[in-house]
């Protein structure tokens, strides 16, 4: 076994949800939107084709975070905010996998905010679903930056009365190459935007919105304030943001597909390294 | 005057765009031509470019010591091209009254502080002799004024300027010949002369630290660097994204130094050798993610090209206060591994170990360099000898459902199979976790896997790595240095031994895991240690002594940044008779 | 089993959605109107929410031997409202054969691993006695159980009740009332009974102590606070966000760690008492801006709660392993004030104390709490003494052009107006600079404020804030120990006096600047020292080699978490026959 | 003296310039952009008319970074990315001085780019002037989030190959308040639009590009193509969002004006503590 290649191994038979099922038992609340992110992901793989071990999901931390002992496939559940830095190293390192991110809405657009920007910018050929339940659930409900302003918390008894930010605005700003929203509890859908999300070259971004049964209860009503697939995807930025913008919140679609190249793989091989060491020589 | 001498030491000096760092660097390529050691540290003022440089030069001592590993107590010679903010430079100049000052009349009086050194203040019209040579730089008569004082010769000479201004064009090429011969010339008719004795012409190395640091990495097998720039240590970023545009491998420009340590992360789990480099003030923001690279056992080396600090403190010159840092600075208990090279030389070979050692441990190294070791161009004898490389282990034992990529090994090293690889597949994590991987609150799994980290560097076997001692067999007095302190430290036991008390140094390359049994031998039969460190509150001395590593009479002798130590000055400390009680 | 004790200790554990916590705060309620201390730990899974809990409960003591400082070494009752999930509680709830375990056989069959402690198991019916009364859940009844065994007044029962349960109206208080009753009289109806002394009714204090440093932090007139959340610091801003609603003041949640700590320096810098805080991964964010803090010299409080780790590690469970990075975390040196608080009773003092010296000393201080003296909920006495206050200086020797900033006074304390006083405007700066507070490059201006900002730490008058000392004077075993480690250390040390062994507690709750003097005359007359800590690697016990403040024959006894520290593992390490050589 | 009360010195005479030019002598090269920002911010500051000493010039680290020491004002030269941060806590907690924060395209919008992101959304009520070089000059010229893909130097021989991102569509994207583009040559329509910005209630952001002369000489073409104030101002997000990406990225003016009301004061004055002590007291 080398360290390098990835001995890509023809699945036997078409792959399904249930290969991409770990045995690990989740830690989420009973009703927690991630279930459905986690079921859709699971979906989008089968259909994907890839095998699990080809495959690394990459989180930081937080609920949302835990997601990748759940699946079959490689993973990485590294610090709170940086899955994006790990997922490019990962990717560049090794372009033959597939590298997929996940998070939350505190891990990705609080502390991770800048990774975020830069990974729209950098355009590496992953994808990153944010599950947003617009608050921190891990340590126990407090706003995010999606937090509706007046929203009443010990943190910020009465609301933080900041207005929170469109993460599909900032990607799209950014340069994100694909830009969507899904809901967790709309599976089906969520799994097709998923797999589109991972076969589109680049940066793609799946904003997912994914009630948090304990601190945001009444996030459960968004089953009847979703407005599904109520968008087309356009290859305009401009357009793309204004539709972002003019767009009711719960609008779920695909908003946005580029044509950036992905940033280009390294050159691979090793030279000779003492070829280097004689420039250093000199009085020969 | 005139007798040839083992070295000598030379500053050309002068103000933004004259190009004393080009004529000094030449002169360093001179020499090396000529069978000489040498060693230039460029001193800059505070404006970002254009502002007064100095190119600080020993020369010499081929076939005597061994290469000059540090600065000189004093200059025999300072070229200034001109006057300008010259006293900002002064106290980094000693001159005496054995000291000459090469200066032009008209760029004015010497200033007062230069005077005051009682050195002996010669003319040399360097403008007027630039003048008379078609496109001749004053800068290139100051290199032939120093060239021809020590001594070197016309081929040195010629094949220095070839190397150094050939991509110029043959143009430039002959003015600075001829600029530099009536430099010479101008020098030999003032009647004094400094020269070496003759060189011992062999093929050396001439680089700097850092760039020694690059080669390491690279034969060492790095593939994959992500950074962000920060003086000092932004030159061994551009080296390796230079050189590895043909050599392979990528540079990643990382949005911060936080997401330069996650990239490297991302890397190592995936199974590629990785590094980031970085200074204090980055390392600080690494200290998170180092935790989680311990803790989840990714193979990576973590640069820290270290300055003055605390803060941003002075970017360009030289401290060893992230000692404390690099120990002790992540929450929780990380046990860890920190290399610091001894000497220029010891650079590439220490970086190549590291790298090896990050990958056979699968855990960071952190390596120690410093301003000075990097940023200083040196001429030293070419390393002969690298260390063995070691792998990582990849190969798991069982694989499916039992796979545990934390298995509890007797050597602590568990399988780490790379993704791409069917039936491994595993959850790196910075949560406590079992021998699956899988996240545990158990006190039983926390201290198991706590204890196997442990154990994988206390069971290694670190060969020699762990540093080396020169000196007398006899020696009464042992001086513990590491770093850039070696060079300095090396050359005080010498002259201590010379004066009667036999000195050794013991430098130590492997800070973490501290050998202690190793630095015990390397310390009996002295009746007297001291740590000869460069910050403030004596780091490597605190450590030593929480590891219960010297005896109890053992002394500090710690000095911060930003002026260089210079082997007098140890010297002088530890003959001095009213010296504070140890404390 | 029916005399009446001195103290009694509680489990009562249920699934999720059970309320085994409400019914163990009730519990602590009642005892504390009853006129008892008392010490609640609350265990969970691994579940955000809903998943099994448990209340690790003890209370007593009251006009014996103070307020109960550590966990007990084992269990006298197990209330298991169910059996779910309770064998990853098991090795946290020591039982044997004198302790009883009341369960619902209906919940099924005792589980291996507590029948096989030996404890006598007694059936109650909860289910069936919840369902006896309108609106009964089996929490309240497992409360009712609980409190008759312990003896307690049905005046604080009810008055615990009504201060529980009261915001949800009356017809939940009735209900609790008459559940706890049934399980009140299923207990006697059992025959057994650990009722407690009659305690000593007063008012005390019930609170955690990370409640305890909000308060703290007000008193010492803390008005911006920005912090970003992270277990198991949050309850602390969130404690401070609701209070400042009415008291004034204001918490920011920043976007991380790093902005946190960067508001508080603008905030401090605009004249501003201001505090962060946070847990180890988000101190490890912030000591680059600790550094800067240091350097610019600007007073804030920085709050480290700490969890188990390295790297994200067990966030829910207490450890001691953040001293190294709260000494050592920055790059460069930079000296720092380090205080820990020695109970949660100290909780409050300590950090009013820590608000003071950093006003004072114009510095961060570094607070140092742990989960477990940070999340355990206490009965403690009212503490009456506080720290004097003491005020930053502001008024300016000279304004205008010769206005210094950093001027290099005796105390190593310079005056810091605010800005919109005219007249003294100045830069903060984390370059190495002039007293004006201008950069400098120069050796003599940076070793000149490296040496002030030591000399504010060294010559403060630290009073009585180096520590404290209880147990006989005569003793012959000192134990030095910090944070939450001090209450089981002295527990332990009373336990070892009693059988023979007089024994000190060296408590320290400054631990940087090191007040060596205060510690050698603490440890007079001991012939054996130990240094206990809940950390792998012996970090404190390091500290103070590294600081020759121990002799030659100190002994470390560090272990880390997750497990809490209880006396009778002290106590038997130091008695142990077979100890391990020191080393 | 207090620490807390500004008191407000009223000025005899009219400011000018002067009064906000200190003694000491910028490091910078003699040419660099820099110096006509410094310029233009005295000659807004004089305008504006606030005492030196109640203003409060802050900055991270870089060559622009250095800023504050040039003027009269307060300031505060922090760490590198971070001065966000520190302005927003000065200002928070004391809402009567005037903060200016300044810096690079680096310490702005890489390292500092969360904090960036996040002072947008938070809508403190400060400015901040970011002299965009689209390179790290201080560490001798490595590309920038704002540099050209192409840009060949050391650290990215041949160009990073990554699109540059415009900040002025990101900060639109992540809420601020004031959003303009200048030319640091032009000195005076430069002071006008930061006297603007800084009026301007809430978070307002000034974008300027200001060559360097030394690792990018090229740019002073700049004064060349530069397109001076072609773009009037908007209320309306999306328009000008459509405008930043529509228009030549030479292009200076004020892009947009906002309506959000700044982030709140915080309530003054002490209650007193030993009331919330009696909130632990039990058993009395
Ligand atoms: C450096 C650091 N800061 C803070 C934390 C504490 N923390 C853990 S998860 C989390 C927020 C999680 O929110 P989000 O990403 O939205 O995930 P969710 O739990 O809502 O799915 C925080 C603040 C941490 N673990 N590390
Ligand atoms: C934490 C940290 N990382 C890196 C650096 C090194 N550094 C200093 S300035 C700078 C970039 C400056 O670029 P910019 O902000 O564009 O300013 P400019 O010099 O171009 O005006 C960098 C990377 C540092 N001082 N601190
Ligand atoms: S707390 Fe919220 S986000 Fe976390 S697992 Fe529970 S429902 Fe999901
Ligand atoms: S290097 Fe560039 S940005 Fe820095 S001072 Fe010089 S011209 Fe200005
Ligand atoms: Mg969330
Ligand atoms: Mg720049």
């Amino acid at each position: 076994m080398t360290i390098h290649e990835a001995p890509h191994v023809c699945p036997q038979q078409a792959l399904t949800l249930k290969d991409f099922k770990s045995s690990v038992e989740p830690i989420w609340c009973s009703g927690c939107g991630d279930f459905g992110v986690l079921q859709a992901l699971q979906r989008a793989l089968a259909e994907l084709g890839r095998p699990p071990h080809e495959v690394v999901v990459v989180s930081g931390i937080g609920c949302s975070s835990r997601l990748p002992a759940y699946t079959t496939a490689y993973g990485f559940h590294g610090v709170h905010g940086r899955a994006l830095p790990v997922a490019t190293g990962l990717k560049l390192a090794r372009p033959d996998l597939e590298v997929i991110t996940v998070g939350g809405d505190g891990d990705g657009y609080s502390i991770g905010g800048n990774h975020f920007l830069h990974a729209c910018r950098r355009n590496v050929d992953i994808t990153y679903i944010v599950m947003d339940n617009r608050v921190y659930g891990m340590t126990k409900g407090q706003p995010s930056p999606t937090t509706e302003a007046d929203w009443d918390s010990d943190a910020a008894p009465g609301g933080t009365g900041v207005k929170p930010f469109s993460p599909l605005a900032i990607a799209l700003a950014a340069g994100a190459n694909f830009v969507a929203r899904g809901f967790a509890l709309d599976v089906k859908p969520l799994a097709a935007v998923i797999a589109e999300a991972v076969r589109h070259p680049g940066f793609s971004f799946v904003e997912v919105l994914s009630p948090c049964i304990t601190f945001r209860p009444e996030e459960m009503e968004w089953k009847k304030t979703i407005e599904r697939n109520a968008v087309t995807a356009t290859t305009d930025r401009t357009e793309a943001t204004a539709k972002v913008l003019g767009a009711n919140e719960m609008t779920t679609g695909i908003f946005f597909k580029g044509d950036r190249g992905a940033y280009a793989s390294a050159p691979t091989g090793h030279g000779d390294a003492e070829k280097i060491a004689e420039k250093f020589v000199v009085g020969a | 005057m005139s007798t040839t001498r083992k070295s000598v030491s030379i500053v050309i000096a002068g103000s933004g765009g004259t190009g004393a760092i080009t004529a000094g660097s030449t002169l360093l390529a001179a020499a090396a031509r000529d069978g000489h050691y040498g060693l230039m540290t460029k001193l800059s003022g505070a404006q970002v470019r254009g502002g007064e440089a100095a190119a600080l030069i020993e020369i010499g001592r081929s076939g005597i010591d061994g290469p000059i590993e540090a600065q000189p107590d004093r200059f025999d010679a300072l070229i200034a091209l001109d006057w300008e903010n010259i006293q900002r430079f002064a106290p980094e100049i000693p001159l005496d009254g054995d000291s000459v000052v090469l200066s032009d009349p008209k760029a004015g009086p010497v200033p007062a502080v230069i005077a005051a050194t009682g050195a002996r203040i010669l003319e040399v019209a360097f403008g007027a002799l630039a003048g008379s040579v078609e496109g001749g730089r004053i800068n290139m008569v100051g290199f032939g004024v120093a060239a021809r004082l020590a001594g070197l010769d016309e081929t040195a000479i010629e094949a220095a300027i070839r190397a150094q201004i050939g991509a110029k064009g043959e143009k430039a090429v002959a003015a600075s010949l001829a600029a530099a011969k009536v430099g010479a010339e101008a020098l030999a008719a003032l009647g004094v002369s400094m020269a070496l004795s003759p060189g011992e012409k062999k093929a050396r190395w001439m680089c700097s630290g850092n760039d020694a640091v690059g080669l390491g990495a690279l034969r060492g097998g790095i593939e994959f660097v992500a950074a962000y720039p920060i003086t000092p240590a932004t030159e061994i970023t551009e080296w390796l994204a230079v050189e590895m545009q043909e050599h392979g491998g990528r540079v990643v420009l990382a949005e911060d130094e936080i997401a330069a340590i996650n990239m490297c992360c991302g890397a190592a789990y995936a199974g590629v050798p990785t590094m980031t480099i970085t200074s204090g003030p980055g390392l600080a923001l690494k200290v998170e993610t180092l935790g989680l690279a311990i803790a989840a056992e990714l193979p990576m080396v973590v640069v820290d090209v270290m300055r003055v600090g605390p803060s941003t403190g002075i970017p360009t010159k030289s401290d060893q206060g992230d000692l404390d840092i690099a120990l002790h600075g992540t929450p929780g208990d990380a046990p860890r591994v920190v290399l610091a090279p001894i000497s220029i030389a010891d650079c590439a070979a220490t970086t190549e170990r590291a790298v090896h050692v990050a990958e056979a441990l699968q855990t960071p190294v952190m390596l120690l360099s410093d301003q000075s070791l990097g940023q200083t161009q040196t001429i030293i004898d070419i390393p002969r000898t690298r260390p063995a490389p070691l792998k990582r282990l990849v190969e798991p034992a069982v694989t499916g459902p039992d796979f545990r990529r934390y298995a509890l090994t007797e050597s602590g090293v568990s399988p780490m199979p790379a993704p791409g690889n069917p039936g491994t597949q595993w959850v790196a994590d910075g949560l406590s976790h079992k021998e699956s991987g899988h996240p545990s609150n158990a006190a039983v799994d926390h201290i198991a896997q706590m204890k196997k980290r442990l154990r994988k560097l206390e069971t290694f076997d670190w060969g020699d790595t762990w540093g080396e001692v020169h000196g007398p067999a006899d020696a009464t007095l042992a001086l513990i240095a590491f770093g850039s302190t070696v060079g300095p430290a090396a050359e005080a036991a010498r002259r201590l031994t010379e004066a009667g008390t036999p000195t050794r140094v013991v430098a130590l390359r492997l800070i973490a895991p501290l050998q202690k049994n190793r630095l015990a031998e390397a310390l009996a039969g002295t009746a007297r240690v001291v740590v000869v460190e460069q910050n403030a509150s004596g780091q490597l001395f605190r450590h030593l002594l929480g590891e219960r590593a010297l005896g109890p009479g053992a002394e500090s002798f710690a000095r911060p940044g930003p002026a260089p130590f210079r082997a007098a000055e140890i010297v002088a400390h530890l003959t001095a008779e009213t010296r504070e009680a140890a404390e």
